[in-house]
């Protein structure tokens, strides 16, 4: 193999690794002598910093190499993170299919089917705009109601609320192995 | 003919067929009829071992070959054409139907052989967490499908109850025959009326018809109604 | 902001960017027209096209970019992957094809084609994130429809829908009915 192609290798192996990867693990997937190795990878790490036009940079971080961006560029990555597509942790996700389905209804009954408490989570999805509170339950001590907002609709991909699919279709669904 | 299939590797009777076809080198407008369906035999006799579910489709297929076979041997009746007209040629439905998935098996092909993410390229599996919080670490991209999953557990959970019972009707159409001959046989004529109770089920009223029907076959009892619209009498004649 | 500059902020925010980014979206971070983020953007992907030892290239997939390792390094990155190898059926292929050229549109009528039922693969292609649901269709018991997603355009290496190959004979077959 020539140099070209050897440094096309690594490149692609440092980018694809999940963890910083280490100059003898590099030596031994291309089965070259570490030296040789460490002259490769010298070589990825020179491309990128000589050339002031890559926003990435080859990292020498405490366990092997790994591509980041260069620290300069910061400000525009946490622009960009802003924008991340919604996450929901198995709790959020729990409490908003219970809302979905049974809204609106207050946090009482929310806790009731899930027998734990859900005051933190509830926040969280009205900070999302998940969830919106929808009133007053009539009644002793007239407890807030919970129902879910447009932004769910439109992060479900749903046009309205008859689109959820109904129970039966989720049975049918799931009772196929 | 030695004639070897093995039908685990056929996605359905569809693919099965086409793949007759091709051996044969038939064009699918114009396919052999007899020889396919032979083959297409020999192919589900190969495959009695399957599973009965998977056999069923391919079932299916096989009483459509025959049908197709069997209108081919049969004289062509012109006074006939107009009747197949209406009902639709099913050679014709079928041609449809294999062009169709012909299609779509060819285009899964294409699809197979791109460079697909995750087999041939990849990117970069590092989450760029590293100015923000990492507390969403067990947080995952969700969709209508993660709801629903998480639905069907919580539902699992706390609605097991809410199970529909089906009741096992008990009475059957020869136990209704031996009610009926017993009542017959202490009246020589009996309302047919008389033989429901006051408000009979669907299923009653099912049973008992058939069971009627079942003694005027076998000339137990005879019906006869002697107005338009009047009572239905049964009578003995055994 | 120069050109070198702006280069490298793109290819730090391509890079970075969990999805691929759309010419879009890059715009609207960088603030900068639509017409010039295209520019730059057709810089990056030359950088890395024209220079034989990068072992990265920058792909256009669902309708944004993104950095990939190239097609003929796969033997190699299969060396250090642990992960399993993404595996399509040929069931599930077959089925995705039917999904993708007749988008939206129900279980019924994905086993009327294929002649067979595909209840399991259908749920596996949902978890692989391939297919969504995609709302209900109208009439009577009112079904489930299913459709592609963006992942399905990444995965497969596609820029939209209109790129899936011989849109047109399909189209011609279903208007012969």
């Amino acid at each position: 193999m020539d140099i070209t192609e050897l440094t096309a290798i690594v490149e692609a192996l440092i980018f694809s690794s999940e963890k910083p990867l280490k100059i003898a693990q590099i030596a031994e997937l291309i089965d070259l002598p570490v030296g040789r190795t460490a002259e490769v990878v010298d070589r990825i790490r020179r491309n990128f910093e000589e050339c002031p036009s890559h926003g990435l940079f080859l990292a020498e971080v405490a366990d092997g190499f790994q591509f980041r961006t260069r620290p300069a560029l910061a400000f525009w990555i946490k622009k960009l993170q802003k924008a991340k597509p919604l996450r929901l942790s198995t709790a959020a996700l729990e409490i908003l299919a219970i809302i979905a389905y049974r809204q609106p209804l207050t946090r009482a009954s929310v806790e009731q089917i899930r027998g734990v408490d859900c005051g933190g989570t509830l926040k969280n999805l009205l900070e999302k705009k998940l969830i919106r509170i929808a009133g007053k339950k009539e009644g002793p001590g007239r407890p807030l109601l919970y129902a879910t907002t447009d932004s769910f609709l439109e992060v479900f991909g749903l046009r309205n609320l008859e689109e959820l699919p109904d129970l039966k279709q989720i049975d049918q669904l799931f009772s196929d192995k | 003919m030695v004639f070897q299939v093995r039908l685990d590797n056929f996605e359905g009777p569809l693919d099965l067929l086409l793949h007759l076809i091709k051996k044969n080198k038939m064009d699918i407008c114009s396919i052999a009829i007899s020889k396919v369906t032979d083959e297409y035999l020999a192919a589900i006799d190969k495959m009695k071992h399957l599973n009965l579910e998977i056999a069923g489709e391919f079932l299916v297929m096989a009483a459509t070959l025959i049908h197709m076979k069997s209108r081919m041997l049969l004289p062509e009746i012109p006074a006939a054409d107009e009747e197949e007209d209406e009902a639709g040629d099913p050679g014709e439905d079928l041609v449809m139907r294999l062009k169709e998935y012909e299609f779509f098996k060819q285009a899964a092909e294409t699809l197979g052989s791109c460079s697909l993410l995750g087999r041939d390229l990849f990117v970069n599996p590092v989450k760029h967490t590293e100015n923000g919080e990492d507390d969403e670490l067990d947080f995952s991209e969700v969709g209508l499908f993660e709801l629903m999953k998480v639905c069907r557990e919580l539902w699992g959970k706390c609605e097991e109850e809410s199970c529909h019972q089906v009741e096992v009707e008990t009475l059957s159409v020869a136990q209704r025959i031996e009610e009926i001959c017993l009542l017959i046989a202490l009246q020589e004529v009996l309302e047919v009326r008389q033989l429901f109770p006051d408000r009979p089920s669907q299923y009653q009223i099912i049973v008992t018809f058939l069971a009627v029907l079942e003694l005027v076959r076998v000339r137990h009892i005879s019906l006869v109604q002697k107005v338009q619209f009047g009572p239905i009498e049964i009578t003995r004649l055994m």
